[in-house]
């Protein structure tokens, strides 16, 4: 998508009738996200334990790789690492995925298709920040297209330190994450949700192009 | 009694030559010598109506009758003197005459005008010169009155003076002149031996007899054979017809031929029956060989000559079977030559008011609406539709053929007819659909307009009367005609009055009609298809702002048809409203764009069909010596081939496989509720017709079994080209009409498998095919309407912007592809029934797998219209129309009725069958249905899944989670965001992959067998009308090797 | 043969019906999901995982709906499952396991298969979805081809027993394994296993779904709950199906355990087949159903009518 | 050649067909049932000594008038098909010589006497209106080929060739209401036997066959005479300078 | 040799070789030339069949009655003038015919003239725009 799709055009109707079309207003909904009940209550209530036991317990990966770092993500299929056996799988569609690894350098282009597919998928949702190009820009750290702090444009649950991490550690991280999940704690979503004005002026002050709505449901 | 004093037919001659001899006295330019010719053929008309007037009160009250008059000149008996006679016939033949020299004189009179007095004189004589033709009972007189004629042709022939009319008339002298020679040869001979010139006498002096008689005669009927231009010996007439101004080629191809028509049937007599063969012989000959070479003609006038020859062929095949045809053979002949006379005047009259003679440039008739009405009438007047004279005739035609064991003739007959249907629907389709707006607009100044027009209402009041005085026809019904004409005639109103005006019409119809179809429920389940589905389609012509010219009669007349084959008391009456029902449709269908070259193999099915159904409907009849409906039960005569071909006749309608070519495009080209008319009510027509005919059959005798193997292959077949090659169309008219096909094949098997299930699968399919059709056709059209495109791929997410059409479509293709618990299932699930009942295991498979495949084109045909991703253009469209949506939706109510209780339909269905079919019907209780083999309870299928669906629903509900309605671009597209609407709608070769698999499937096999055939015809036309090369030698020496040929095949055959 | 009367009792039974398959069907995916994750060395999800993934699915917070048909897909998928096994007897003798099936013999459980297929297919469609749109058109495209085979195998089933009513059919196979159709038509039997094949949605015939080349298939836009009760139908489905194959078949059951025994062993069929087999593109697939099965299926009723 | 060839197997099998007609016929030793009648009665009914003219102009009078009508058709034909044109130019002819002038000069007038008196004693003598007009315009051609640029009135002709032929068909009609029917020439007296007043209309009716006839052909001649290529064109037989 | 005959076969000759003209000359005149010879192999065919051997005139002059007279008295009775003169109906039919002849020859002619004019041509393979 370019910036010519989103401009207004006009077309001519079946009657003949001019119709103009406005990209953004027409196509897509502009609804912004919105916080959940549960983020507002300080103690989680029983159902909700049992239902975050049930998150932590069936982590599905959005199964892509967006830098390096998803070479890594490969060997927790095979048998060494099988990483099935703690109810982790791979979704090719964020719509039913729970899970997104940034694995490694992101750069301008595919943040904004990270972005987007962050927020397809459905919450509750998490993140998960492989490789220190993630957390501080690692060696691109003055690359012209790369982001620095995946969180300033993500809110990430967990940071997977390394260069590149071995998938051991990519296990830890997971482990990690179900743990937060477990205790309450894997609230991305409502985070993003609650200040996402300031996520979206970080992430529009660099991809300098904003082509897509705000909140991409 | 015809006063002698004031009407004697001498009068015709005497006042003729009176007037033409007066006329020297004036010089060109002024008007005077117009007005008497005018005033005398005017004269002459009288003359002849008061004689016709005379002999048709004798049929009619015997005391008053009178009898032919003789009229000695000279004072003396004959055969001493020469003398006229004035009977019916003549009567009849110099009336049609002079009302085309009175009405052709008009039409002439600016041409007279330019040429002169001279001319109109010559005009007088050629008038005269027919009506003694008719006349003399003298061969030598006989024989000067054609010289009078031929000689005035050949004057007239250069009204026109360009190098063609001259060439022509040359070629025409030449050929004249070398008829004239053994027109004379014979008659001297036939008077060497028969001592006498007039003609009674020498059929009393046996000709026959003598050897040299035998000669003379062949003489004698040669040359007149050849005046009426045989084929191939008639190159020169075919330039005649061509090149001579139009008025005159009007003249004669209607008053010459009937003139020389009557001269051979004044000689033949006096011969043998090898003589009455031979004319046979040569009038088949022609009639095949000029309809054949006529596809390839593609100028006007010229191909106008082609089928007048043919015509002409066709009468003397009629004249050649006298003795077989017996009292009827005037009738059969009078109809054709009534139908051909006016209508061919009708087309030369037409072709002079065009500038330019190309096929094509017919179009331009098209600016001005009265023009293309006669156009038509003469187009259906010569192919043989009713109400039109020539339809009576054919069918009588037939009857006797068949009923005298005439097979080949009879079919040869029927063939060239259906050549020259094949021309003439081309040629009308031009001038209905071709590029008019270069052409000039057609020069018709009132005295060139009124002929014509005459001549139109004279064809239909002549096919009225002879109609009315058919035996089987006289009792018809003519009330729903009177309101066509009644809608013609109101056709300047708004659209909603008409169709106000229809619906009450249609409506008083069904009222006046129940009780007289009360108890037969057959009869009254197609009743209700055809009539219900004429009001429920006239309600949706409400949408129709404007005037919709020509739409309600057409409409009406297919309506009409419809309603007498409902009411037939006889075949004649059933075949007569299967071709109104035709000519209605074919108008109807051809409304479309471009709908021509669809609406064009619609009707040379149509007619192809409707002659193999008067082939086998003659047969029935020969057999039984009746036409009583109840003729075609056990039929004795080649019952085989008697109800194959009314089976084809009827597949034709059905477009069963093989035979339906037409259906895609002509259905797929129609407007909404015209598709809805031809798709869900017209192919019922066929149904109903293979059903009168299945019940007559039967399935006991040993020739059934043969047909229905093959109907049910047919049928099976049908089902599984239709569904699939359905599935891969683009537009959705077009799927539609291939699901038609399919659908329909389910029927056709159905009834293949003459047992009470599957006639009741036939039955309930034809009603809910109706039903659920009608909903599609009905939306889709509307859709397609309203967004001006029938293409799928065109649309997409249409559910957003027509809810209500959404959801019709959807029961209506739940419905269709038989998936419980609507009302379709039933009618697969008796299909199982059947299959295993009857061990019909092949065939029943095919129509299994045929039903799945359905599934392909159903959620192909609901996802790109309605899901998918709605288009910028398609933004704003509303809901489609409201008077679509009402009878859709009263559609669809009757279908959720019968969902719920099936039993509604099927017990009643069953029950009447039972009188057909007294095996394997199925029992209800109640909802249940139970057969040998299994059971369904329709009622309780529709609680329990409700009752699931709403439980479902429930759960879900229960869930209460937070909705988010998103727009059609929040989807997952890898990460991107969809650009355009159309980039991200999957429609365009849907099923590629399918095509893929088993497109092989769907080669148009039967589309190229079709082409291949009429490749061959076209190309054995084109090359054997190169006999006609142009050269007035080579012509002479057709006439002379004709003549020659002729001779030695006859002396061998003696 | 129902009154309507004991309706509430129907229903309760129904619904112990529901949850009894459905446990069954979890089970039975958890356990080959094992069994598949052994066969490749790994020691793979806990047998108890897809109980876990459907909570989880239910629980998810929001739902994306892009209209009326998507909201409504699911649920007819749904609809279509339960219904099929309550319209199928599933314990032989057993009026409380026989649920429905008075209201119906076996072709309405062959053609109510499709609702749900359609329901899906519709859903799924409003999304607007091209990739779910490929999928269905592949998906319909395979299907309609593995039921020619599947048609001719019922076909020959019925002929056999001159019955269309699937309790009747299962009445006649009692009596010991040698009279079950699987020995007395081995061609049909054949046949349907062939064409059961097309139909359970695993390789070589599951290019409908093909992760990745067009997300996911039909269910790409399906999430959360919707996605929940997707694999509800999953659940029950294939159930419903191998016990019509069960009952057709292979002597039907004569209690649950005979039942999760052939259920468990005909599913695992598929199973192993998809475990071995690499996956067909949808013509290869259709002209493979096209070929064997169908000569196959044909054969079998060759041989009905001539023996 | 080939069609020469073709036309030559045509005529021989047309010859066969001819050869077979007169194997077949039989020569009559008697006159047959019509012609014995005309023998017996013709005499005493049409009172006419010549009954070839009996036949003609009563018994067959019908044919008769077609016949005229005929050559008033061609004629009438000619006239609006070869009508003068006005721009033709003036035609060079060679100069006729002296021997045709000088005999048309004598000639002519005599020629006119014949033709008139064959047909006043067509129904006496052999000959009649169509051989008296055949004549009478013989004379015309004799005039022609002397003076090719003669200028014949054909209005004059016209009006006489009408005027006769209406008289004629008007005659006819009087014989409906006077005698036996159409064309009976019993509408005046038989008169005496072999004079020039008898046979009742038949005298008359022959003038008025011989004058249309006469006056037709004359047309006809007349016609083609006005057709002549013009000087200039390209007809090789005229040489300018020798025309009169 | 019967005279009738005879003039048959040379009626039935003038007709072939008229034919002969008609259909193989190319010039128009000719052809119209070959069409005269036919017709008048025609009329003598017609005067022929009506020819009687050795009769006389159908004309009842003095002449006639003389021989009507004379045969009266050879036979012994009165002799009938039908045994005396050949058929008359020929010869007037035969007068017809002729004159028929005529008209379509001047017509013929008449087109010869207006064809010249159009193409300037007497050849008739010139005339064949129309065909087929």
């Amino acid at each position: 998508m370019s910036m010519d799709d989103i401009k207004k055009r006009k077309t001519v109707g079946p009657d003949g009738d001019t119709i103009e079309i406005d990209p953004l207003q027409d196509y897509y909904c502009s609804a912004v996200p919105s916080v959940s009940k549960e983020y507002q209550r300080e103690i989680p209530t029983i159902i909700e334990r049992f239902r975050n036991w049930a998150r932590s317990e069936s982590l599905w990966i959005l199964a892509y790789g967006s830098g390096c770092g998803a070479i890594e993500m490969r060997p927790l299929m095979t048998p060494k690492y099988d990483a099935y056996r703690y109810g982790i799988q791979w979704r090719p569609t964020p719509r039913q995925s729970n899970v997104l690894i940034v694995s490694g350098y992101l750069s301008l282009k595919t943040l904004r298709i990270v972005i987007r597919a962050y927020e397809q998928m459905p919450s509750p949702k998490f993140v998960l920040g492989l490789g220190s190009c993630t957390i501080n820009g690692g060696m691109y750290y003055d690359s012209y297209n790369t982001i620095n702090r995946l969180d300033h444009y993500l809110p990430v649950d967990v940071y997977v330190a390394g260069c590149m991490p071995r998938p051991e550690a990519l296990l830890d991280g997971f482990d990690l994450l179900k743990k937060l999940i477990k205790e309450g704690k894997g609230q991305g979503a409502d985070l993003y949700a609650e200040k996402f004005t300031w996520y979206k002026a970080n992430q529009k002050k660099i991809l300098k192009t904003w082509d897509m709505p705000d909140y991409s449901w | 009694m015809v006063d002698q004093l004031f009407f004697n037919p001498i009068y015709i001659i005497g006042i003729g030559l009176a007037a033409a001899f007066f006329l020297g006295f004036f010089h060109r330019g002024t008007l005077a010598p117009r007005i008497i010719m005018v005033a005398v053929t005017a004269a002459f008309t009288i003359i002849s109506l008061a004689w016709m007037q005379a002999f048709l009160l004798q049929g009619q009250t015997a005391e008053h009758g009178q009898a032919a008059a003789q009229v000695f000149t000279a004072g003396f008996q004959p055969p001493f003197s020469i003398n006229l006679r004035m009977g019916a016939e003549e009567a009849f033949l110099t009336l049609l005459i002079n009302i085309s020299g009175l009405l052709g004189g008009i039409y002439l009179l600016d041409t007279l005008k330019k040429m002169g007095s001279h001319a109109v004189s010559v005009f007088i004589i050629l008038i005269m010169g027919m009506n003694g033709i008719i006349m003399t009972r003298d061969i030598f007189n006989l024989f000067v009155f054609m010289e009078i004629v031929s000689i005035a042709v050949a004057g007239l022939i250069v009204l026109q003076k360009e190098t063609n009319s001259l060439a022509a008339g040359f070629k025409y002298m030449i050929a004249a002149g070398i008829i004239s020679v053994f027109l004379l040869l014979g008659i001297i001979l036939a008077y060497a031996v028969g001592g006498s010139l007039n003609i009674d006498f020498l059929t009393a002096a046996d000709l026959p007899g003598a050897k040299a008689g035998m000669i003379a005669l062949f003489f004698l009927v040669i040359a007149l054979l050849l005046e009426l231009k045989p084929f191939p010996a008639n190159g020169w007439a075919l330039d005649v017809y061509d090149a001579a101004p139009a008025g005159v080629s009007a003249i004669l191809a209607a008053a010459g031929s009937a003139a020389a028509y009557y001269a051979l049937v004044k000689i033949l007599p006096l011969g043998s029956s090898s003589h009455y063969t031979l004319v046979a012989a040569a009038g088949a000959v022609t009639f095949l060989g000029s309809n054949l070479l006529g596809l390839k003609q593609h100028r006007g006038r010229r191909l106008l000559g082609y089928s007048s020859v043919g015509q002409v062929g066709l009468l003397l095949i009629i004249l050649g079977f006298s003795e077989v045809l017996g009292a009827q053979r005037d009738y059969i002949a009078a109809g054709i030559i009534l139908s051909h006379s006016l209508a061919k005047a009708i087309l030369f009259w037409l072709a002079g008011m065009l500038k330019q003679d190309g096929l094509e440039a017919w179009a331009a008739l098209r600016k001005k609406p009265i023009l293309l009405i006669l156009f038509g009438s003469a187009v259906f007047a010569l192919v043989g539709f009713p109400p039109f004279p020539s339809f009576f005739a054919k069918w009588e035609l037939i009857l006797l053929l068949n009923g005298g064991r005439f097979y080949l003739w009879s079919a040869v007959i029927l063939g060239a007819s259906f050549l020259e249907a094949v021309y003439l629907f081309r040629w009308f389709g031009y001038a209905l659909k071709m590029d008019n707006e270069k052409l000039a607009e057609p020069e018709a100044p009132l005295f060139r307009l009124l002929p014509p027009i005459v001549f139109g209402i004279l064809l239909y009041g002549a096919g009225w009367y002879m109609g009315s005085i058919l035996e089987g026809f006289a009792n018809f019904s003519y009330i729903p005609l009177a309101f066509i004409l009644f809608l013609a005639l109101i056709d300047r109103l708004p659209a909603w009055i008409k169709n106000t005006v229809s619906i009450a019409g249609v409506t008083f119809y069904i009222i006046d009609l129940y009780p007289r179809l009360e108890g037969d429920l057959l009869r009254l389940i197609f009743a209700g298809i055809f009539l219900i589905g004429a009001v429920l389609t006239l309600l949706s012509g409400y949408y129709y702002k404007g005037r919709r010219a020509g739409f309600y009669p057409l409409a009406l007349t297919m309506f009409a048809g419809l309603a007498v084959l409902i009411e037939a008391a006889n075949l004649l009456e059933f075949f007569y409203g299967w071709e109104l029902m035709t000519i209605g449709s074919y108008f109807l269908l051809i409304r479309g764009k471009k709908s021509m070259p669809h609406g064009y193999s619609y009707m040379l099915f149509s007619v192809g069909g409707s002659f193999a159904m008067l082939f086998g409907f003659s047969l029935a009849a020969a057999g039984a010596g009746s036409i009583a409906m109840s003729a075609l039960t056990g039929v004795t005569v080649l019952p085989m081939l008697a109800y194959s071909l009314m089976l084809v006749g009827f597949l034709t309608k059905t477009a069963s496989v093989g035979l339906h070519i037409w259906l895609p495009g002509a259905h797929g080209e129609a407007v909404a509720d015209i598709h809805f008319m031809a798709s869900a009510i017209l192919l019922k027509a066929g149904v109903f017709g293979l059903i009168t005919v299945l019940l007559g059959m039967g399935a006991e005798a040993s020739y059934t079994g043969p047909i229905l193997f093959v109907l049910g292959w047919i049928g099976a077949l049908s089902a599984l080209l239709g569904n699939i090659s359905a599935s891969f169309q683009e537009s959705a008219k077009r799927l539609l009409a291939w699901s038609s096909i399919g659908q329909l094949g389910y029927i056709v098997f159905g009834l293949a498998t003459m047992s009470h299930l599957g006639w009741l699968i036939a039955i309930s399919y034809s009603v809910t095919h109706f039903l659920y059709k009608g909903i599609l056709f009905l939306v889709i059209g509307g859709i397609a309407l309203k967004l001006g495109t029938p293409y799928m791929y065109k649309m997409g997410g249409l559910i957003k912007r027509m809810p209500f059409s959404f959801l019709a479509v959807l029961i209506a293709i739940i419905t269709l592809s038989g998936v419980p618990p609507l009302v379709g299932f039933a009618a697969k699930w008796i299909t199982y029934n059947l299959i295993i009942s009857e061990g019909i295991y092949y065939q029943g498979f095919i129509v299994l797998i045929s039903g799945i495949v359905a599934f392909l084109y159903l959620f192909r045909m609901i996802y790109t219209m309605f899901l998918g991703q709605l288009k910028d253009n398609l933004r704003t469209v509303r809901e489609i129309n409201i008077w679509f949506l009402i009878p859709v939706y009263l559609l669809l109510a009757a279908i959720m009725v019968l969902s719920f209780f099936p039993n509604m339909l099927l017990r009643p269905v069953g029950e009447m069958l039972s009188g057909y079919f007294p095996d394997g019907a199925i029992a209800w209780t109640g909802t249940l249905g139970t057969t040998r083999l299994g059971y369904y309870d329709g009622g309780a299928i529709m609680y329990v899944i409700g009752g699931i669906f709403v439980a479902a629903l429930l759960f879900f509900f229960s869930l209460r989670k937070r909705t988010q309605q998103v727009k059609q671009f929040n989807i997952f597209y890898s990460g991107e965001a969809p650009s355009r609407p159309e980039l991200s709608h999957f429609s365009y070769n849907f099923f590629a992959h399918y095509q893929k698999a088993i497109g092989v499937l769907t080669l148009p096999l039967v589309t190229n067998f079709w082409n291949w055939l009429s490749g061959i015809l076209h190309g054995t036309a084109d090359f054997f009308r190169r006999i006609y090369t142009g050269n007035g030698q080579t012509y002479a020496y057709h006439l002379v090797l004709y003549i020659v040929v002729v001779f030695f095949l006859q002396r061998g055959g003696m | 043969m129902s009154s309507f009367g004991s309706v509430p009792v129907k229903i309760l039974y129904a619904l112990l019906s529901i949850f009894i398959v459905m446990n069954i069907g979890l089970l039975l995916q958890g356990v080959t999901r094992k069994i598949y994750a052994r066969v490749s060395k790994r020691i793979g999800i806990r047998f108890y995982q897809p109980y876990i993934d459907l909570v989880k699915n239910y629980f998810l917070r929001d739902l994306v709906s892009h209209g009326v048909m998507f909201y409504l897909g699911p649920i007819f998928r749904l609809t279509s499952g339960v219904g099929m096994i309550l319209f199928i007897p599933l314990i032989y003798g057993s009026p409380v396991f026989s649920n429905f099936s008075f209201s119906g013999d076996a072709v309405l459980v062959l053609y109510f298969m499709f609702f749900g297929t359609l329901g899906m297919a519709l859903g799924s469609g409003e999304s607007g979805q091209p990739y779910s749109a490929i999928g269905v058109a592949r998906g319909l495209a395979q299907v309609t081809a593995a039921e020619i085979p599947l048609i001719l195998s019922f076909l020959a089933v019925f002929i056999q027993y001159q019955t269309l009513s699937i309790s009747t059919i299962v009445g006649a196979q009692q009596g010991g394994f040698m009279h079950w159709t699987m020995i007395t038509n081995p061609l049909a039997t054949a046949t349907a296993l062939l064409a059961f094949l097309g139909s359970m949605m695993r390789s070589p015939f599951d290019v409908v779904l093909a992760p990745q080349e067009i997300p996911i298939g039909p269910p790409t836009e399906y999430h959360g709950a919707f996605l929940g009760i997707l694999q509800t139908n999953r659940a029950i489905f294939p159930i419903a199906k191998t016990i019509l194959y069960v009952n057709l078949f292979f002597g039907g059951a004569g209690n649950w355990f005979e039942f999760i025994i052939k259920a468990f062993l005909l599913y695992m069929w598929s199973v192993v087949v998809g475990t071995v087999f690499p996956r067909y593109r949808v013509d290869h697939s259709i002209r493979w159903f096209l070929k064997v099965p169908l000569a196959l299926g044909l054969l079998s009723i060759i041989f009905l009518q001539i023996g | 050649m080939i069609k020469k060839i073709f036309a030559f197997l045509l005529l021989i099998a047309l010859a066969g067909v001819f050869l077979v007609v007169l194997q077949n016929y039989e020569t009559p030793e008697e006159l047959n049932l019509t012609a014995a009648y005309y023998a017996e009665h013709g005499a005493e009914e049409v009172g006419a000594a010549n009954l070839v003219s009996a036949i003609v102009v009563t018994y067959r009078g019908l044919d008769t008038l077609g016949e005229v009508t005929i050559l008033f058709l061609t004629a009438s034909i000619l006239s609006f098909f070869l009508k003068q044109r006005e721009e033709r130019g003036k035609r060079s002819v060679r100069a006729s010589s002296e021997l045709l002038r000088t005999a048309s000069a004598v000639l002519v007038p005599f020629i006119f006497l014949l033709g008139a008196y064959v047909f006043i004693n067509g129904h006496l003598s052999p000959g009649g209106g169509f051989q008296g007009g055949a004549i009478i315009a013989s004379g015309l051609v004799l005039l022609l080929l002397t003076d090719p640029l003669r200028k014949v009135s054909s209005r004059l002709l016209a009006r006489v060739e009408s005027a006769s032929g209406f008289i004629y068909v008007g005659l006819g009609i009087a014989g409906i209401f006077l005698a036996g029917g159409f064309l009976d020439s019993r509408v005046l007296p038989a008169g005496t036997f072999g004079t020039l007043l008898s046979a009742g209309l038949l005298p008359i009716l022959y003038i008025l066959i011989g004058l249309k006839v006469g006056t037709e052909l004359s047309g006809l001649l007349t016609r083609f005479q006005e057709v002549q290529v013009p000087d200039g064109g390209d007809s090789p037989d005229l040489k300018k300078g020798e025309n009169v | 040799m019967n005279f009738g005959s005879l003039a048959l076969g040379l009626g039935f000759l003038l007709i072939l070789i008229g034919f002969w003209g008609l259909l193989t000359q190319k010039n128009l005149i000719k052809i119209v030339i070959g069409f005269s010879v036919v017709d008048t192999g025609v009329h003598i065919i017609m005067v022929g069949i009506g020819y009687l051997q050795g009769r006389t005139a159908p004309i009842l002059d003095a002449a006639l009655m003389q021989r009507t007279a004379a045969a009266g008295n050879q036979a012994g009775a009165s002799a009938d003038v039908g045994s005396l003169i050949v058929d008359p109906v020929p010869q007037a039919l035969v007068l017809t015919a002729i004159v028929i002849g005529l008209g379509i020859t001047a017509l013929l002619l008449a087109y010869v003239v207006r064809l010249h004019e159009q193409r300037q041509s007497l050849d008739i393979s010139s005339y064949e725009d129309l065909k087929w």
